[in-house]
């Protein structure tokens, strides 16, 4: 179920997160290499404007390409469709944004 | 029917979406808990240590390669008209994800 | 029994060219309002012979090419026994139907490098004249009229067999035509102002035989018993060259395209001698008719029962080549198990066009009012034999004649006119009747039939041989009267009831065919008799008619009118080569 | 039949809409035997109550398409020996399609969609007019080319999971006419065309799984067509956007 508004979404939200995705991981094998502890991680990101606007926007980007995603997944496999599948889409995507904002918060916020 | 390379290369992208998408959840709702107490994300972290949940990182790490790659040959596919190398591409699409999480892997240990 | 009564205005019945262009030109010309329906026996546009042709479509588009040239080439094809007017019509019209294929319907014909269309020759033709798409030619005709005719607000009857045409008590005008809805086995009446017959002919009667499989002779049979005057009905072509692949397979009998032979292909004895340029010293380049009686001839001197037909060989032109030149040919066989590129596969002549039909006016009007027939179902514009790429030329310019003057009729045409009752319930009970009788194999009499046709009113032909067939013909009949149906399978798409109907249509035209051929003392064309080898006083030329009245067959001659052109004369004016075609 | 005959097993799927099963029967092996062959000789002379459809049987009128071991085919043109595993094979009615009975699916969704993707020519000039000269290697009409000899058989929307699990979706034989229409030189149709083909059920819903390409008899290529409408559909998009 995607018209072209939908798939121009998934696949410009895939495209931005493409990068962010590389970014995070390198973030993670350098913090993982040098065992870092939470509390240097945290240093690192608390009160980092970067840190905040990289994830904080990672997190909004996710929640539009997952949502677009599981609803397309469920009207696929599971048949679902009309309000239940416009309700599925938007649930999931404020389940994403509101549990990832809240991480996002307490990683980037002291 | 079933079982060529570009079926199967839809699949691997479809199930490492869902599962993304299903992880991620949760990673989040763990991740801003244990950061809320210090003592808890080190407990946390601690607990990553576990072999077990190493694997599950890693896990994690190969579906975001796994379903990277894939959203990427898609694109190309989509977008460039690469008919012809398709094939090669889901395959290297394989590839590229299990040399990205390989790496991610060996250094963790 | 109870049947489902439906109403319309303009009925149409078959989807080939004929079908389909009668639809749109209908859709057309028909006045606001009007009600057009096409009621076909398989899937439209998915169904008969129109969507087989390969080789292509005649029209005097060509270099140095004129109508006049193709009316020409299409007498003297026919020998001088064809409707002039009709063949007139269709090769002026064809001009029309060509550019209207290809600018409104979406057509695309293979270009030559400068973006002009690409004309070839087939073989008896004075002019490179025949447009094509590869050697696909139907599928894109057919396919795009398809798709016009699906998004027009035009209602669709599929899978409806017609099984009866049903006139007014008077006998003076058709009222309706009695279909049975396939899918569910019912009975169904529709009426109509105007009905275009365009069934296609088919003559599968035949052991070998081309034409798709739902085609079986229907409209011939039921213009027969409804009686109508059928001409030409000896005219049987048989195209040279079948694909023989054993009696178990729906393969026997399917065309190994022309331009094989017209490449260089040899045609070898199983003792691998060629032997073509004993009957014609164009050797295998012979016109379709030459070659099949050539083929025929030596296939009649072995009585080795495992050598049945000739050899086609390619391979000394080089296997890679034949294989690069005809692909889709060399794939088709390659999928059957053969390798034409490279080795030898059998072939037989294979009946492959019906020339006789139904009695029209240029308008496709007939004798019955609201009765129209056009395609391969009409007489008249092929004489004695067919050109290759007249057939799809005849079926879509007629078909569309026909919409054009359905459309215009209708106009002065008030109510819908009522049926004979008594003549719908006799066509019920004959299509009922199987299941009254004790269940039997309906295949093994079509076998029969096919036989018998083939070996005694077949390729060349005697008296003794015909009459011999007509018995045989009767005696398929009656053991068909008394092979039944189990009524516990019940009508529903049952297929053995069609095969049933089908094979009751074939009998029905199978009898005729040997009669007008009886009649026939001659050798034209497609027709040949071993017992009247000659062609005849052309001066003196007739065609057969051939009309039921109750249950007499009756069968005259009728004095061909050469409205246009007298035989020995040509409108070609004076000085105009003998052939604009390069020889090979 | 003789005892030398060798015997496959053939099982075929028989009911209606409304449920059925599958029934097996021992047909004699043949030298050139069809699938369609086969289950002709089932209806012939062992249960003439089976029912399927086929018209030219020669891989030009796609009415013969079924499922043979799980896979849509054109069973006109498939050789036994190319499916026969073990002395066995399995025939269905053709997927994502409506059983009428038997073998026989309801092509009509199929033919609906189509129409709906507007695969059908778009005139800009009549019969009055001569036939337009556009040469062989025109750049649109080579694409065009590429997708013109579908026939229809529906064996690639058969074989394609996302028709499977979203029944508005056009598929790709609807798509891919609509991408031959869109690139062909004569038609005037291009803007309708890509409203037809950017709808809910539009070329967006193709996940490329190609299915439809592998499984092409004529070795057409759907997916690289619906990829065309995709980058077409898009281009015409941030095109309208920015214009707008
Ligand atoms: C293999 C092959 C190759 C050919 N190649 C060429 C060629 O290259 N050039 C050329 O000019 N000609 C060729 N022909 C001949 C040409 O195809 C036909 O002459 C022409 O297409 C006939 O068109 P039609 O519309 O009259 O009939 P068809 O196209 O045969 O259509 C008949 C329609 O009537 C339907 N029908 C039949 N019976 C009933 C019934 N009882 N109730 C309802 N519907 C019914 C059929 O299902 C079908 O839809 C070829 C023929 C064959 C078989
Ligand atoms: C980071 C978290 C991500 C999550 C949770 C996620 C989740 C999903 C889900 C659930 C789908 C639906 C799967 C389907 O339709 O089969 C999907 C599709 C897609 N994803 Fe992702 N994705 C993520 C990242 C990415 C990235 C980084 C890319 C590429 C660069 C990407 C590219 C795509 C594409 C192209 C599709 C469309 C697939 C299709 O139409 O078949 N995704 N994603
Ligand atoms: S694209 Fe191929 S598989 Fe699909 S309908 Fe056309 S010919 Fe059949
Ligand atoms: S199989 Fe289906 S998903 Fe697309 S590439 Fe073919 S249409
Ligand atoms: S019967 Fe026509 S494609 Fe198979």
């Amino acid at each position: 179920m995607l018209d072209l508004r939908l798939y121009l979404l998934q696949r410009l939200s895939a495209l931005i997160l493409a990068p962010m995705v590389l970014g995070h991981i390198a973030v993670m094998i350098y913090a993982v290499q040098g065992g870092l502890t939470a509390g240097e991680i945290l240093g690192r990101t608390q009160g980092s404007l970067f840190w905040a606007l990289f994830y904080g926007n990672f997190v909004f980007v996710v929640a539009v390409h997952a949502a677009i995603g599981l609803r397309v997944v469920a009207h696929e496999w599971l048949g679902l469709r009309g309000r239940g599948l416009t309700a599925l889409g938007w649930g999931a995507f404020w389940v994403l944004l509101v549990l990832g904002m809240n991480a996002v918060w307490a990683v980037s916020v002291p | 029917m079933r079982r060529h390379p570009l079926w199967l290369a839809h699949l691997l992208h479809r199930i490492s979406g869902l599962a993304l998408a299903l992880f991620l959840p949760v990673h989040f709702w763990v991740l801003s808990l244990a950061i809320r107490d210090t003592d808890g994300l080190n407990r946390f972290l601690t607990f990553t240590d576990l072999p077990g949940v190493k694997l599950a990182e890693f896990g994690l790490v190969f579906l975001l390669a796994v379903h990277m790659a894939g959203g990427l040959r898609l694109m190309a596919l989509e977008h460039l008209g690469w008919t012809t190398r398709q094939k090669s591409l889901a395959a290297g699409a394989v590839g590229v994800a299990v040399l990205i999480s390989g790496t991610f892997f060996l250094k963790a240990i | 029994m109870r049947i489902d009564r439906h109403d319309t205005d303009i009925l149409i019945i078959g989807s080939g060219g004929a079908g389909l262009f009668a639809a749109l030109h209908a859709h057309q010309s028909a006045p606001q309002g009007t009600k057009i329906t096409i009621a076909v026996k398989g899937l439209i546009g998915k169904c008969g012979c129109t969507r087989m042709v390969q080789g292509g479509y005649n029209v005097a588009l060509g270099p140095g090419d004129t109508v006049e040239r193709h009316f020409m080439d299409t007498i003297r094809g026919g020998k001088w026994l064809p409707n002039q007017d009709m063949a007139w019509r269709l090769c002026e019209q064809a001009v029309v139907r060509v550019r209207e294929l290809e600018n409104e319907i979406g057509c695309f014909f293979d270009r030559e490098p400068d973006g002009t269309l690409h004309h070839k020759a087939f073989a008896g033709q004075t002019a490179d004249r025949t447009v094509h798409k590869g050697d696909l030619t139907g599928i894109e005709i057919i396919n795009r009229l398809m798709e016009q005719v699906l998004a027009r607000r035009i209602e669709k009857l599929q899978e409806h067999r017609a099984i009866g045409l049903i006139p007014t008590r008077d006998g003076s005008a058709l009222a309706g035509v009695l279909f049975i809805d396939m899918r569910t086995g019912d009975f169904r009446l529709v009426r109509a102002k105007t009905v275009l017959m365009a069934t296609g002919g088919g003559p599968t009667m035949y052991k070998y035989n081309t034409p798709s499989g739902d085609k079986s002779m229907d409209g011939l049979a039921m213009a027969l018993r409804a009686g109508l005057p059928l001409r030409d009905m000896e005219m049987v072509q048989f195209h040279p060259t079948g694909l023989l692949a054993g009696d178990h397979t729906r393969m026997t009998g399917t065309v190994l395209e022309e331009g094989l032979r017209g490449a260089g292909g040899h045609l070898l004895t199983h003792g691998g001698a060629r032997f073509m340029f004993d009957y014609d010293k164009k050797g295998e380049r012979a016109t379709r008719d030459v070659v099949s009686r050539g083929i025929y001839a030596e296939m009649q001197k072995s009585n080795n029962p495992d050598q049945i037909g000739v050899m086609l060989s390619m391979a000394h032109l080089g296997p890679d080549w034949v294989a690069q030149k005809f692909k889709g040919m060399v794939k088709r066989c390659a999928d059957c198990g053969f390798d034409l590129a490279g080795g030898l596969v059998e072939v037989v002549p294979t009946a492959h066009y019906f020339m006789g039909g139904v009695v029209v006016d240029v308008d496709t009007r007939t004798a019955m009012e609201g009765l129209y027939v056009a395609g391969e179902d009409a007489g008249g514009a092929h004489g004695s034999n067919r050109l290759g790429g007249n057939g799809v030329a005849n079926s879509t310019v007629y078909g569309g004649v026909a919409g054009d003057v359905m459309g215009a009729d209708i106009r002065g045409m008030g109510v819908l006119r009522d049926p004979d009752e008594t003549v719908l319930d006799a066509e019920i009970a004959r299509a009922m009747h199987p299941f009254a009788q004790p269940p039997g194999l309906v295949q093994p009499l079509r076998d029969r039939l096919q036989t018998a046709m083939w070996e005694d009113v077949g390729v060349m032909r005697t008296a003794t041989g015909m009459r011999r067939g007509l018995e045989r013909v009767t005696a398929i009949s009656r053991d068909q009267d008394s092979t039944g149906l189990a009524s516990e399978n019940g009508r529903a798409f049952n297929l053995t009831w069609h095969d049933w109907l089908n094979l009751s249509s074939l009998c029905e035209v199978s009898e005729v065919i040997a009669r007008a051929g009886l009649e026939r003392e001659n050798s034209r064309g497609a027709h040949y008799r071993e017992d009247f080898p000659e062609e005849g006083d052309m001066d003196a030329s007739y065609f057969t008619v051939a009309q039921k009245t109750g249950n007499d067959l009756d069968v005259i001659r009728a004095p061909v009118q050469f409205s246009i052109v007298r035989p020995g004369e040509s409108i070609l004016p004076d000085g105009a080569p003998e052939t604009l075609v390069a020889q090979p | 039949m003789n005892a030398r005959t060798k015997e496959m097993q053939v099982s075929v799927w028989r009911g209606t809409a409304a449920g059925g099963r599958y029934e097996t029967f021992a047909v004699p092996e043949q030298e050139n035997q069809t699938i369609l062959d086969v289950v002709t000789w089932i209806q012939q002379y062992a249960d003439p109550s089976l029912t399927y459809r086929f018209a030219c049987r020669v891989g030009m009128c796609g009415s013969c398409a079924m499922m043979v071991n799980g896979t849509p085919r054109w069973t006109c043109r498939t050789h036994v020996k190319k499916v026969v595993r073990n002395g066995a094979v399995r025939i269905g009615p053709l997927r994502n399609l409506p059983v009428i009975k038997d073998l026989a699916a309801d092509m009509d969704p199929f033919f609906d969609k189509w129409t709906a993707a507007e695969g059908r020519h778009h005139p800009g000039i009549s019969r009055a007019d001569p036939v337009q000269q556009i040469a062989p290697d025109n750049p649109g009409r080579v694409v065009a080319n590429a997708g013109i000899e579908c026939i229809n058989c529906g064996v690639c929307y058969a074989a394609c999971d996302t028709v499977a699990g979203n029944p508005d979706y056009l598929g790709p034989a609807a798509l891919q006419r609509a991408w031959t229409v869109l690139n062909d030189v004569k038609d005037t149709g291009g803007q309708t065309v890509l409203d037809a083909v950017s709808g809910t059920g539009g070329c967006h819903n193709c996940h490329s799984i190609g299915s439809c390409t592998t499984c092409c008899p004529n070795e057409l290529d759907p997916l690289a067509a619906i990829a065309g409408l995709k980058r077409e559909t898009t281009r015409a998009y941030l095109r309208g956007r920015r214009d707008a």
